[in-house]
């Protein structure tokens, strides 16, 4: 991996190093951005997508934290209101419940109730979804987290989109909570050679078809791109789109792709109930008629450890090319 | 600052509240009547670029801090004159132009933040540090602990400033917490701790002095306790719970009598000078009652401005 | 207010009072039932709801909190795990925030995980919604409890509701969200003398109508009703449906409405997007076709205490009646 | 509890994970080894009727509580034939109806749910206590101060054990830590705290049958750390952050071989008794894998039973 190599148009690296590449670059850029978390110093984070920030900016900068969510946003935040700009890392997004107060309790509503005196330019960089880990270190709560008014979210599938929208989050005048899959650390995908920021509310069409639409995001849209495959092998073309960011939520590029195939299939890992899915389907259907729609979602169970439990639980590519056969053939939606 | 100056900053808040309660349009506020030493001792010290943030219980931490009682009083009233323009009000004023990072209502939910606003200070290398007014009942909170830790790790220029005012709204604090005395709570953290008389505003400004320098010269945080009295219910909307008794007996523990009966003991202040300072204070209160009542309420059209 | 005269069918009571009614008996019929929260011993709670309880039952079954809301309900959820009954009370909804691990990460799981092992038959009973307090204190979350495998939620708007779902609530097997509002505290309404609990999961039909469907919910049942009087003097007749009960959701009488009337409209005071309003418009998608549909809730903003940006925030009945003529005037949802 | 039977059970639980490392079918596990004789002394004085809960690094802690080997390492496995059917695993492993309470893989979130247990203990006027073990990173969380303040006001029939292994992950305890001993943040509380040597099982065990005198004595909760070492990495997923030089010099520390040198220069055990206990232990470990290896996976159907 070479990130100095001007001339090639892209470089594959791990999803992880994209992270590390774009903190690198924001932390160069702006000597007052210090992050915070637990073992994301000489350690490294727990997934290693704090790898050398450590040596390079010093324990000033990299801030190795206790195990005090609460306090570890609401440091994050008011220091950021106070003129610095922070990363917070939280290893997983089930703890972000222990530090909702400070976020949107506090940062969330930060320019509103001081009518733009002060604005908490803080990213909560966290972790979603399972891999083994069980009932507590598996969740996704985006949906949460996009009824908030005065946050911004966004969720990236690949390590171009984890690049390119981190460093734009860590040019937000406000609070934004970038959300990682545990399952994509270890993925690999071009990266530009070029510094660039990806704006937020701009999902990327990831795939042409004509008969259904696929909406995703994070790693289900691997099983989302796997399912589109084997549906295009029984002649159900798929179009795909990865949201990328959840708030804001970029519609058009939803609608335009229904218009075309008059069929929404969303695919996402967190509880369907009041989810991303369903905001989608109302919101599109504000636009458009006569759409037929599926939501696929975990099931309304917690997620086990236990592999079977964990795989029944989930959706997966199965399930989803199912759903669409379902949706397609039945009268729906 | 002066003996007169402390003296006058008390009579503001009070004065300020006692126009307050007697109006039909202010909801409802939590008054610092009775704590006024508190908020004023502390800010009698602070710096121009220091920062104060305090709890829900506002008015005395904003104009101590030296906020325009007009300024204050628009925001409380819900008035686009307000430094939030109306839409704070107590729970959530702020003016951090004029170092007041601002109150927060949640109780215990600005100890974190005003340890980021210390972080920020420290990264910037000057002396100027940031106190966070908080009451007794924010030190049942877990945020307390977490801050008190971290704070004292990374020597953060922090004041921690418990407003032992002995009530969470009707629970007595020996009901709500098992320290002997809640300075007691830093001991560990290894930081300076202080229990000190809230109702003596000298006590409570040559404590703060003390407690400044260490901060100021990046020794780290430190931890004050102040033991105050409320002279009215917890907010004015509000059943008082505690015995008359009680309330009778507090009464004659007031900060401002104690300041200036003992000004005028000691011969300094005369009693033409003390009636001059009420009236002047007074026509202060009137005047931002004026200003405030002149001042307009936001167009509807402004909830959907700056939210992100 | 007599409520031992058993020979009248019904006695109007405050809301507070159906709550302390409900108390006292459960706690007369259950020893082990314990409340603990803020100032709800002596003082008697914020909105008098617990008034008397603590003299009738005296301080270890009344029990007196310090501000500790994680451990308030740590507490309500440990102790009723291991054999005991608890309501733990969280004055403001918002304030659940500090409270969401041991909620969501530890009781709404602990059925689950143990294998039936252990439950937790603990109400944590709150107060949502807007009345002059402020960004951090208005704030109406529920449909993030909703969306948690494991919590039942319910949310009364009359006091023969509160009544009755409370002691629902404090016999359950599981954790329950009971969701009070400020603003119902102080209305009235006729309760049964008779002691009953209302089942969860039934929402009620309070008027009927035959032009349009309004779904709503604890204190926005007040502007639903007072629209469909205002429509209904317009010539649009309104069935209105108060949900009651989020978690289980009765869609089988909104549907039965809706089959009737072709138009739903639901009514919240909580935000939109992944709301209440866009997860009941998924499922009756999937019930019903052909059906127009609009949802009604806070605009994205916070709420302020200021009562002009308070009042320019929320629903109302003029709101709900513009919203339900355009609809219906409208090609529409 | 003999010698005999400490040394025993300490050797079971290197023992299990000796064997669990070995294999490929674990997902990854927390190990207690290294720290085995903090959960050995600690449930040596706990009785039947009392609780215990502990964090995610729950092997030690299930074993010494005596669960069967073979029902732990189903559940690790995620076998139908463990306590909770396979679907807890490692961060939530619980048999209540013997006493282990349960595992909770949230770092300081069993410390609220401890003192809940406590309170319903206390509300049957039995003399059983709840013990909680948590490590040093568990105390930066501000779960702790809560629980300590409410546990000291309600005198709390509950035992919070610090297991304090030095790190969290790979902070370093003093990295995240203030305060000088982590028993120290119990004293503003009034409560009985000690920091004792967690590789000496003996002392462990007497210092929690003095606190459990204490607290069946009727009079509040107590404060236990333990000073102990993890032998391997955080889990066995994670890498290895400690200097060679220092894990090397742990070794010598081991509780094991600690206890048994001591007993056979005692002459409390012969070098025979102790092959054999080893021996034993072997064959139960043993015994465990055949158990737990002839068990089910859980039916995919399973993961909708026991929600609402
Ligand atoms: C987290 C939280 N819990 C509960 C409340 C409700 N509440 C508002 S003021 C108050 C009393 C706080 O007491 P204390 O901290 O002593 O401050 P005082 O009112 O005495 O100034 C409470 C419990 C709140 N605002 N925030
Ligand atoms: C609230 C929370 N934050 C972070 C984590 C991730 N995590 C898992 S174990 C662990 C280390 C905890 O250290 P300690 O309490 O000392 O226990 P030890 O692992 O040393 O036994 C961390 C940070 C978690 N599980 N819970
Ligand atoms: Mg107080
Ligand atoms: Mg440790």
């Amino acid at each position: 991996m070479t990130l100095s190599d001007e001339t090639a148009a892209a470089t594959k690296i791990f999803f992880r190093e994209a992270i590390i590449r774009a903190l690198q670059e924001e932390m160069q850029a702006d000597p007052k951005l210090t992050l915070l978390g637990q073992d994301i110093g000489a350690f490294g984070g727990s997934y290693r997508e704090f790898d050398g920030l450590f040596d390079a900016f010093g324990a000033e900068r990299v801030r190795d934290m206790p195990v005090a969510e609460a306090a570890m946003v609401g440091i994050g935040v008011g220091a950021a209101a106070a003129g610095m700009r922070t990363l917070v890392s939280i290893t997983y997004m089930d703890f972000l419940m222990l530090a909702l107060d400070p976020l949107v309790n506090y940062a969330a509503k930060l320019r509103f109730k001081t009518a733009g005196q002060l604005r908490a330019p803080v990213v909560v960089k966290t972790t979603a979804g399972a891999k083994g880990q069980g009932v507590a270190h598996s969740q996704c709560i985006e949906a949460w987290l996009m009824a908030v008014p005065g946050l911004k979210v966004v969720a990236p599938s690949t390590p171009a989109d984890a690049y390119g929208l981190l460093k734009t989050a860590l040019r937000e005048e406000g609070p934004v909570v970038y959300i990682d899959h545990k399952r994509l650390f270890p993925t690999a995908g071009h990266v530009p050679v070029k510094a660039a920021c990806i704006p937020f509310g701009q999902a990327l069409h990831v795939r042409s078809g004509s008969d259904v639409t696929l909406v995703s995001f994070s790693y289900m849209m691997t099983p989302t791109l796997q399912a589109a495959e084997r549906l295009n092998a029984q002649g159900v073309s798929c179009d795909v789109i990865d949201l990328r960011s959840l708030a804001p939520l970029d519609m058009a590029t939803i609608c335009t792709s229904v218009k075309k195939t008059g069929v929404m299939v969303t695919v996402e890992e967190g509880q369907l109930t009041c989810g991303v899915g369903s905001e989608i389907s109302f919101r599109l259907r504000e636009m458009l008629d006569g759409v037929k729609i599926a939501r696929i979602g975990a099931v309304a169970a917690p997620v086990s450890s236990n592999r079977v439990l964990e795989a029944a639980s989930l959706p997966d590519a199965d399930k989803i090319v199912t759903c669409v056969l379902t949706l397609l053939n039945g009268k729906g939606g | 600052m002066s003996a007169h100056e402390l003296l006058h900053d008390m009579l503001l808040i009070r004065t300020f509240e006692q126009h307050l309660i007697k109006r039909r349009d202010h909801g409802f506020q939590l008054f610092s009547s009775g704590e006024e030493a508190v908020s004023v001792g502390l800010c009698s010290v602070l710096n121009r670029d220091d920062q104060l943030l305090c709890s829900g219980r506002a008015i005395g931490p904003a104009l101590a801090r030296g906020l325009e009682p007009g300024l204050v009083l628009a925001e409380l009233l819900g008035k686009v004159a307000g430094p939030c323009r109306g839409r704070a009000g107590r729970g959530h004023m702020a003016l951090p132009a004029q170092g007041f990072f601002g109150a927060h209502a949640v109780v215990g939910g600005n100890l974190t933040i005003a340890a980021g606003v210390a972080l920020a200070m420290q990264s910037e290398g000057n002396q100027n540090l940031v106190a966070c007014m908080f009451g007794d009942g924010a030190c049942g909170a877990g945020a307390l602990h977490e801050t008190l830790n971290i704070a004292a790790l990374w020597h953060l220029p922090l004041l921690l400033v418990c407003n032992n005012n002995q009530y969470s709204v009707s629970t007595p604090r020996a009901a709500a917490l098992a320290p002997q005395k809640l300075s007691d709570l830093a001991v560990p953290f290894g930081m300076p701790a202080l229990t000190v008389d809230g109702m003596d505003v000298t006590a409570v400004r040559d404590a703060t002095r003390e407690f400044s320098d260490h901060i100021r010269a990046g020794k780290g945080p430190a931890f004050l306790e102040c033991i105050s009295y409320r002279f009215t219910p917890h907010s004015t909307s509000a059943r008082e719970s505690r015995p008359t008794a009680e309330i009778e007996a507090i009464q004659a523990l007031c900060p401002i009598v104690r300041l200036s009966s003992q000004m005028l003991m000691d011969g300094e202040i005369s009693q033409a000078d003390l009636d001059q300072m009420k009236k002047d204070v007074n026509a202060a209160v009137q005047a931002a009652s004026v200003f405030a009542e002149a001042a307009a309420f936001p167009d509807p059209a402004e909830v959907l401005h700056d939210i992100v």
